[in-house]
């Protein structure tokens, strides 16, 4: 790759990655939310990792725990619903805003998310599905990228 | 409401994100799986039947309409639903310990593969949402994907891509078919499709309502591996390794009488919707035991066999009276036992001798008795001989076929019953009767414990089935009943 | 030969699919009903400013699950097709 | 307007059309798969022109706003909310075939779908 | 007016992605595609989609297809 792709390539990717933090941190006001943020995120990376090559990419997080990650985006979210479930009644019940007046006014205030738009556990759901798409989609390429061509065997043998 | 009911997917769902976290600790994630998966069964015995609405949102009147909506997804538990239910549970529980046990270091991916098709499956019967379902099964679908391509058997990447291809040819036109019911409609939910319908709010004669049942239709022939997909779904049961297929088969079962059974609920006020699942059931039944006759491969020949016994559940399911929709559903009960039993009995031959063609093999029912009488058992309860289960429910689904006044059809499910007979036994003779060929080397290999209790286990339940019908076919009626109202 | 008559079955049904998938479009422009959309709209108002976020987060916030979950599931099968955890020692 | 969604509805059969056309008669794996996406790319433009609402607003409450004129005027989020799920399902599905295809073509060393994909048996008894 | 064009756009790169020989520019017009559908999700009152096909559509599945193809090969023979 050029030397000028090279040295644009860093600033763009990291402002991919502040404008997808943004972009789940804002989803309950503007359009925008767990899938997109993170999926800009993955595009940062994906981009680093294209333009320096996977073994010199300036982000990169390491192999071992991609799966770990991905498994505690998933592993929150499920645990959040539980919540709901154990104190309402319901799965993947609101328990941030209880529209319903169905849990007790403790356990709201826990999960009430500090604003005035009153939007319960929708923030931390979009910060744990933030989290497992982007470990996703980049877990992906990552993959990808690191697949052997059959010609580039035979050279290295 | 009752809180077991989301517990029954979610419980394999976090089992199987554990298992990929922790994959790196061997002794932890054989202890977590086995816990889990004693667990499966048991769930679904000890809840009540009932509705769940997921986030609380309970029927609501839209004020501008006045037509009441479920705004959110609902599950609902039945019977029906349980009897499948601990059935899928006990069977992952048999498969996840033979896996456990027949290897000595367990892989994270395979387990977590495993248990995230019994998630999908379970969430796939218990649904009441169509788009909801169309999630489950793409799960479904990619856990199978994944599944086959686990094996370590040749050409098995080959199946996946085919099956990768079909489904994904599939499943956009299931997604355009539920795009057409909510753009008539406006709701993907079962329940207020069905209340719309029947308050006569949407011309039932409409071409696009017809529309909409043709790309259903065609996600399920997909899903269900009946005819055009039945050589691709024998070809995904002959890729996997045995155990898996037996889990395989099983959620092929579930995925067909599930989105069936909500096909049914929407379309059946058309005549013709009933026409198409009997044709397609009658040609599946034909094909399949046809084209097991041909086979070399008993594992291929199984998967055949496999398919043509869909035909008998859609065949109970097409004729659409209380009688016949009982009796495919017992049929579909029946069938997940006894074809997970001849997969596994099948899985423990392959696994002494390392050979998988029935022209090379033989004489084995002196070295591996126990399996052989098995195995006789499981198939001649597949052919429907009494008293094993398999003769219940195809007497049933004779009766209910004379009793709609289809006397061909009758006869014809009498015959692929006997060309079953004559395919399992040709099969039995040349693996366990004839005298041993000379290049055949039998291993000096016992037939794990595991496989042989499974077997047991299994026998067990067809027995019961068979002598005690009653306990499930009065239960599954009610149900029925409950639907055709 | 059954190649060709097979390639001219396939034309022949995409053809028909084709112009029936267009019929009923035309005709579902007519029919469609806003169904639910009252309700999301009134009710998720006191939840979240962003109706499709009320919608994907909180009335149907399971199927957001099914969702990462296989996204989830595709990384793995990826990582499981080139070679990681498989059960035998193939390729 | 109303034209729009009609013309919206005829583009995304027209998108699906197209993908059905390469995923069945084209040979390479790769367009096949690139098809596959376009089918998908079709039924989630479908899904979402069923959500339009002519003459309606964006359903996001701006401040300032009144509820009850909001819910009458408002789209329909729930067509929105689906294909929000179905493009992240057709991205993943996408993603494990070209998987499957990379390492296939390591195996035969072309892209065409009649050699890679040829009957099973046959590949058995070719290699007998 | 604009919509029209969009649409054009859509299916015209669709077809040209499909008979292209170069499978690398197959690729990017696949990503054009996706980019005009996310344009046109926009003008149907629906941003939030429109956000998620730009970056998945436009930007991730060509990388992918992209990918697979320098994994492969380039000419579609």
């Amino acid at each position: 790759m050029s030397q000028i792709l090279k040295l644009i390539a860093l600033p763009i990717s990291i402002i991919l990655i502040c404008l997808g933090i943004m972009t789940i941190l804002g989803g309950h006001i503007t359009p925008g939310g767990g899938f997109q943020g993170g999926a800009m995120i993955a595009a940062g990376v994906i981009l680093s990792i294209l333009v320096y090559g996977l073994g010199n990419s300036p982000i990169e997080f390491s192999h071992t725990y991609i799966e770990v990650f991905e498994s505690i985006g998933a592993l929150g979210y499920i645990v959040l619903g539980l919540v709901g479930l154990f104190a309402g009644g319901f799965f993947l019940y609101n328990v941030g805003a209880d529209i319903f007046n169905i849990i007790p006014a403790s356990i709201q205030t826990v999960f009430h998310y500090p604003d005035t738009t009153n939007a319960g556990i929708i923030p931390y759901l979009n910060i744990f599905v933030g989290l497992k798409v982007f470990v996703g989609l980049s877990a992906i390429v990552i993959a990808f990228a690191g697949f052997k061509k059959l010609v580039e065997e035979d050279a290295e043998q | 409401m009752n809180e077991l009911i989301p517990l029954m997917v979610i419980v394999p769902m976090m089992a199987a994100l554990l298992l990929s976290a922790f994959s790196k600790y061997d002794k932890l994630i054989r202890i977590l799986a086995f816990v889990v998966a004693i667990c499966l069964p048991i769930i679904p015995i000890v809840s009540n039947y009932g509705l769940h609405f997921f986030g609380g949102y309970e029927p609501m009147v839209d004020n501008v309409t006045n037509i009441l909506y479920h705004p959110a997804i609902t599950y609902s538990f039945d019977f029906m639903q349980q009897c499948f239910i601990a059935m899928i549970g006990l069977l992952t529980f048999l498969v996840v310990f033979i896996y456990l046990s027949k290897y000595k270091k367990v892989s994270g991916p395979y387990l977590f593969l495993l248990f995230m098709g019994t998630s999908a499956a379970t969430a796939l019967i218990l649904t009441d949402d169509i788009f909801h379902m169309f999630v489950f099964f793409e799960i479904l679908a990619l856990a199978q994907v994944g599944i086959v391509a686990a094996s370590s058997i040749e050409y098995s990447y080959e199946m996946a891509l085919k099956y990768m291809i079909l489904g994904a040819i599939g499943s956009p036109m299931m997604l355009l078919g539920i795009g057409f019911l909510l753009a008539m409609t406006g709701t993907v939910n079962v329940t207020d499709i069905v209340a719309i319908l029947r308050g006569g709010l949407l011309n039932v004669t409409s071409p696009v309502f017809l529309l909409s049942l043709g790309l259903i239709f065609f996600g399920w022939l997909y899903a269900s591996g009946l005819p055009p997909f039945h050589t691709i779904k024998s070809g995904i049961y002959s890729k996997a390794e045995p155990h898996a297929a037996a889990l395989l088969q099983s959620f092929t079962v579930i995925s067909m009488i599930s989105i069936v059974i909500i096909m049914f609920r929407i379309y059946s006020s058309l005549p013709i919707f009933e026409v198409f699942i009997v044709l397609f059931s009658v040609i599946a039944m034909i094909l399949g035991v046809s084209m097991a006759l041909t086979q070399t491969d008993f594992r291929r020949m199984i998967g055949f066999l496999a398919v043509g016994e869909l035909g008998f559940i859609g065949l109970g399911i097409g004729l659409g009276t209380q009688f016949a929709l009982t009796a495919g559903l017992f049929q579909a009960l029946n069938e997940i036992v006894i074809t997970a039993l001849l997969f596994i009995g099948f899985g423990a031959i392959v696994h002494s001798t390392n050979e998988v063609d029935t022209r090379k093999l033989g004489g084995l029912l002196a070295y591996h008795p126990k399996v052989g009488i098995m195995l006789l058992i499981g198939g001649l309860a597949m052919a429907g001989v009494p008293p094993l289960n398999g003769f219940q429910s195809k007497l049933m689904l004779v009766q209910a076929s004379l009793s709609c006044g289809y006397p061909e059809l009758s006869i014809l499910t009498i015959m692929v019953s006997i060309a079953t007979f004559v395919v399992f036994v040709k099969t039995f003779y040349s693996m366990f009767l004839r005298p041993k060929p000379h290049d055949l080397e039998v291993a000096d290999k016992e037939v794990p414990k595991a496989m042989v209790f499974t077997m047991l286990i299994l026998l067990i339940v067809i027995f019961a089935l068979g002598l005690f019908p009653n306990v499930v076919t009065s239960g599954i009626s009610n149900y029925v009943g409950g639907l055709l109202l | 030969m059954s190649n060709a008559i097979r390639n001219l079955f396939a034309a022949v049904i995409t053809a028909l699919l084709s112009i029936t998938l267009f019929d009923a479009v035309f005709h579902v422009s007519k029919m469609i009903t806003p169904g639910v959309s009252n309700i999301y709209n009134a009710l998720g108002t006191k939840i979240a400013p962003n109706m499709v976020t009320a919608v994907i987060f909180d009335f149907r916030g399971y199927d957001t699950l099914g969702e990462s979950i296989i996204l989830l599931t595709a990384g793995l099968v990826v990582l499981l097709v080139f070679g990681r955890g498989r059960l035998g020692g193939k390729l | 307007m109303a034209e729009t969604q009609l013309a919206i509805l005829f583009t995304s059969i027209a998108l699906v059309v197209i993908g059905l056309y390469a995923a069945i008669f084209v040979d390479n794996i790769i367009k096949k798969i690139i098809g596959i996406s376009f089918i998908e790319e079709g039924a989630n433009l479908f899904i979402v022109g069923i959500g339009y609402k002519a003459g309606g607003i964006v359903p996001i409450l701006m401040p300032n706003m009144d509820p009850a004129w909001f819910a009458s005027n408002a789209s329909y989020p729930l067509p929105y909310g689906l294909v929000l799920t179905s493009i992240v399902i057709g991205a993943s599905t996408l993603a494990v075939m070209l998987a499957l295809v990379m390492v296939l073509y390591r195996k035969y060393g072309t892209l065409s779908t009649s050699v890679m994909l040829a009957d099973t048996s046959k590949q058995e008894e070719y290699n007998e | 007016m604009i919509e029209f064009i969009l649409m054009i756009i859509t299916i015209v790169s669709a077809i040209l992605a499909l008979i292209q020989k170069d499978l690398l520019k197959a690729a990017i017009l696949t990503g054009f595609s996706g980019g005009a559908l996310a344009v046109l999700f926009q003008i149907l009152l629906a941003p939030d989609v429109a956000l998620t096909q730009a970056i998945v559509g436009a930007a991730i599945v060509p990388v992918f297809i992209a990918l697979a193809v320098k994994k492969t090969q380039r000419r579609d023979a």
